[in-house]
């Protein structure tokens, strides 16, 4: 999932010909003083966060400058900013335009209904979770015919604009549906969009790229904002690894599986630190690569539930016990491992032979770690 | 036919000579499973573990009479295998496959749809019919035949429950993986009926995980139309919205898709729903004892 | 039902403000048939000839219960009211409209096909059944109700031909004028099957035209499945390849679609063949004389 | 139907990314020498006049030169001719490749089955029709899905190609099918898409756009080179109108009944000269417009079938009035009228009215139309 920044989003819209406000983006005071006295971000402005969170006019992450000076202290005061957990880095500044009307348009998969989705509504610029579902039109969109003239119809009486909005609106629908095609998005959203003279403008840009279609866009490879820096290797190496609240690491085969050992792991108090997916592997180094990455997180214990299908036991087995030795001193962690399945029996084996205990019931397993990560203390798992 | 497969299902493996299809060709022949045909451009007149290999779907149906496909083949190619599969007659493709763009898969489910062609998948384990056939890559050693159905959107997890099914000495009529992307060809919605109108399934094990509104909707058909008893298990209760757990479609968001939403629908329309996948076995055989369709 | 339309039939008349969309609402409420709608975006609220006028198919299904239409918009926006109409929910479209771009009426032709949507034209005269409904343009005139079918890719040679039919002492169970265009949603291979099936005609006369292959491939489906006797008709036997003769479709092209061509495959598929229209309704009078399922 | 001259279609392609030789139009010998000394032409080179009629090759329309001099010799010779009727006003000259196969490719309209049709043979070079159905690969295309890599692999294997030849067949073949598309093509045929070096290349282009699609392409407004100058009238004034062989004009409303009025007057030994479908008017105008228009034809004798429907017999009636008053003297022409349907009476009386019988039999009414043609005498109808 590439979030992309407002900015980014916008550079595409710009390249699709979806209006946007003229502006640059800047790094520092410096910059933002050049970019408004140059004229490329004509005056007065807005100065945004680039951050990837959503309520920055409330969090002080939106200002306001109408001079060179007041730009350079506006995007000062929000680089300065750490926004929802978030360092800012980059600012957007834009031309503050006079807008008549704040509207909502987005384009995003209808995962039941198997197909693209148009929502519109007249209540812009706000979170549209909040708006009511009568005041929100749904226009599915049929992937082989597109966005039809009767569909761009009906957004445009929903939204209640005619004449030369309307048809600066059908434009900017059309290339919203390209964009949504044509960059592998999994959402293109504006809000809000605003109506400014004869036309419609994108005051926001919220673009996200499906990770899956990734080989088809290279352009995006470096830009992954809201990854860890230990996700971002996981991506790299093609591991399902998700950074959580707490403390406990969880290592198993398949999502559902994984989840699943999460969820019993919760139940007995414990609080998951890492999902780790294998997948479906049957390479032993793969697994090692695992575990390797899995004591970066530094975490207080690690539940390793297997059941042995395409991967086998075994496989995992000796994947483990390549990594317990290559895992420094200081990123050892307890070691609770569940094995079942393809190979079960020889899996055990090749643990036990290298010191790692290994048990079959979910529940105990599960118990043993919570309170192995409780005391840091070896259970009945070995510690690696 | 039980569901969707039984002995006269006849198999073309898509990019058999892959690593994963080669394994896979082994597993389902072992099962019983009559795989007449693989394909692979470039590789016909080959053979890959006695079956023939062809360099196109259409060549594969015409001289062997294929009529389901098996594709595993890698995911920036996999949306041209399925239409080729469509395009030569098959009505039954299994995508094995992940990491396929919904935008193509959207391509590949209306494509499919209008010509009457069903796809499970894809990133799925596919069906397998204990005693019949088996189209995918669930391990030979969980199945065991019986009356249980069992429809997942989940893999391993899967094969965990279907073997405790096993252990538990019950059996399974037809298991069915779904899938864990955000779109597949066949949701809960679509394969309810295929096992509600199965003389040969007495109960469905339905598992889900979060993400999407496929339980939800299941829940609403199962309320309609299924007679059969449900026993239900959602994944995913504990894990934190707006990161994906593993699967594309694993993942809760804008409020949508939370384990929590998924179990009440589910238990609102009647469904037994266990809280942990170790409680099924226990729940299905106290549901099938008590159930008068045994 | 007799053939597609009976007195059940629900018109919305897309393009109704324009002038042909008000003077055929007019011909078509003066033979019978139940215009229950129009639609003209942006004229909604307002009314043609007591015909209330709606701005979307949607809203005109929703209030009126209309189950057809009968399309006039312009070519540039005839695809755009064709699939509207069909997520609306119509399953049967007569696009009466002219000079549609082939390239626009395969997008339709398909868009409608994979939804259970049937189109006759584009380019055509649509259909009627006198008694019962008319959609479309042919002149309230020529009907009279009896049991001869017709099915044709002409306009005008049709109105003379019904009307031939009727000035002959007999009268049509339904006359389908499939339009003059490359494309049609239609064909006589389409059309075949239900005349066959209509209790209420006994026997079909096809009119036919130079261009394509439209009357061969009828000429294969008569042999094969039509019992009831067709008399036949090619208009074109002296125009030269090359050239189109009017109808985007009339063209002989690549030494195909020659009348001879089609007047042989029919003659040899057991059709009655005229050399001219007016030798029509004698034929038929004739056979129908002969016939034993008179 | 718009037929493009070659220089044309290659034009397209290269706007396509379609490989084309090198090469340039020119209109007289001297452009032709300029072309080779410039270098815009590469010698040696082929010297091909661009006529639509096909069997250049053997018609001595297509020369060689491997100098300035030689190109303005073959362009003189070639501007010279009259191919198969049509007068060449302009010459292709393009350099002349080492050839290593020819090949034939083209998308057309399989108006049965509803789709595009890609044929490909490893036989180019040669008139289509005469290459043995077992040698022409037929493939489909769905216009939604567009076309598939896989049936790309079917053409490439039926054409023989592999590697990089394969790889340049590929993006041919994808940028071919966007040009039938995009550009609302009937044909687009390259015969012979010639194998050069590693790669494809189209030695010959023939493309046809789609009439009805014109309001797409106003760009091809100026490009209607295979219509006669009153075929061209017609087309804009919006009416049915092709020129044949003989003498007699043919008026009649409907493309099926204006061709049984033809068939029917052939049969009684008339020679149709023009074929006029009125088509469905209600406008006594465009009637008019119509008759005036035939009249420049110089027709032997007419023939006016109405049948009246959409099209009501009075106002054909009144058209023809009108048109009679307009007519020189020295265009007009014997007239033979049958008005049956709609306003039937009515229409018989505004002819009587103004001097026209007009009768209701159409084998009769043949029948003196070829009479009146042959003597040049006024028969049953008047004269104009």
């Amino acid at each position: 999932m590439v979030k992309l920044a407002e900015w980014r989003g916008k550079e595409i819209f710009r390249s699709y010909g979806i209006p946007v406000p003229r502006g640059a983006v800047v790094r520092s005071p410096e910059d933002a003083r050049k970019a408004a006295e140059s004229g490329s971000v004509p005056l007065p402005c807005v100065v945004k966060a680039q951050v990837l969170a959503g309520g920055r006019g409330k969090g002080g992450a939106v200002r306001f400058a109408d001079s060179p000076a007041a730009a350079a202290e506006a995007a000062q005061a929000i680089l300065a900013l750490e926004f929802k957990g978030e360092k800012v880095r980059e600012v957007l500044l834009e031309e503050k335009l006079a807008i008549a009307k704040e509207l909502y348009v987005s384009i995003s998969l209808d995962r039941s209904r198997r197909v693209p989705l148009l929502m519109a509504s007249a209540q812009g610029g706000v979170e549209i979770e909040t708006v009511d579902d009568s005041a929100l039109l749904r226009v599915e969109i049929d992937p082989f015919a597109g966005l039809l003239a009767y569909e761009k119809r009906r957004v445009a009486a929903a939204l209640g604009v005619s004449g030369p909005v309307r048809a600066s609106l059908d434009r900017l629908l059309d290339q919203l549906w390209i964009v949504f095609q044509k960059e592998d998005a999994e959402l293109v959203e504006i809000n809000p969009l605003a109506i400014v003279g004869d036309g419609v403008i994108a005051l926001d840009a919220k673009v996200i790229i499906e990770d899956d279609a990734a080989f088809r866009h290279p352009e995006f490879n470096e830009v992954r904002d809201d990854r860890t820096p230990l996700e971002e290797i996981a991506r790299e190496q093609e591991i399902a690894f998700v950074q959580l609240d707490g403390d406990i690491g969880v290592i198993a085969n398949g999502a559902g599986l994984t989840m699943a050992t999460l969820d019993v792991l919760t139940q007995y108090g414990g609080r998951p630190g890492v999902f780790l997916d294998l997948g479906g592997t049957d390479d032993p180094k793969k697994v090692t690569q695992a575990f390797l990455l899995m004591a970066k997180a530094r975490p207080s214990a690690v539940f390793l539930n297997i059941f042995g299908g395409v991967t086998r036991c075994d496989t995992v087995a000796l994947g483990l016990v390549d990594a317990l030795k290559e895992v420094p001193e200081a990123e050892r962690f307890p070691l609770v491992a569940r094995i079942r399945g393809n190979n079960e029996a020889r899996g055990i084996e090749i643990l036990r032979a290298a010191g790692v205990g290994a048990r079959t019931d979910l529940k105990e397993c599960a118990q043993s770690v919570v309170a192995a990560a409780a005391g840091r203390r070896v259970a009945p798992g070995a510690r690696a | 036919m039980t569901v969707l497969v039984d002995s006269g299902t006849k198999v073309v493996v898509q990019g058999i000579t892959g690593h994963q299809g080669t394994v896979h060709t082994v597993n389902m022949k072992a099962f019983g499973t009559a795989v007449v045909a693989g394909v692979t451009p470039g590789k016909g007149g080959s053979q890959v573990e006695g079956v023939p290999v062809f360099d196109s779907v259409d060549d594969a149906v015409r001289r062997t009479g294929a009529n389901a496909s098996c594709i595993f083949v890698p995911a920036p190619f996999a949306k041209d295998a399925l239409l080729e599969a469509v395009d030569a007659g098959i009505r039954l493709a299994v995508v094995v496959t992940e990491h396929i763009p919904f935008h193509d898969m959207l391509v590949m489910y209306h494509y499919a749809r209008s010509r009457g062609a069903r796809i499970i998948g894809p990133n799925c384990p596919g069906i397998g019919a204990p005693g019949k056939s088996k189209v995918g890559i669930i391990p030979n050693v969980v199945f065991r035949p019986g009356r249980v159905g069992v429809i997942s959107r989940s893999g391993t997890l899967t094969y965990e429950i279907v073997n405790g099914i096993k252990e538990r000495g019950l059996g399974q009529s037809t298991c069915l993986g779904l899938g864990g992307d955000p779109v597949v060809g066949t949701s809960f919605v679509d394969a309810l009926p295929l096992f509600e109108a199965d003389p040969e399934t007495d109960l469905v094990v339905l598992v889900g995980e979060i993400g999407g509104t496929a339980e939800e909707d299941a829940a609403e058909y199962i309320q309609r139309h299924v007679s059969k008893p449900v026993v239900a298990y959602v994944a995913g209760r504990s894990a934190p919205p707006g990161k994906r757990m593993g699967h594309a479609g694993a993942i809760i968001a804008r409020g949508k898709g939370t384990a929590e939403s998924k179990l009440t629908a589910l238990r609102n329309a009647g469904a037994q729903v266990a809280d942990f996948p170790y409680e099924i076995p226990d729940l299905v055989a106290a549901r099938l004892g008590a159930s008068a369709s045994r």
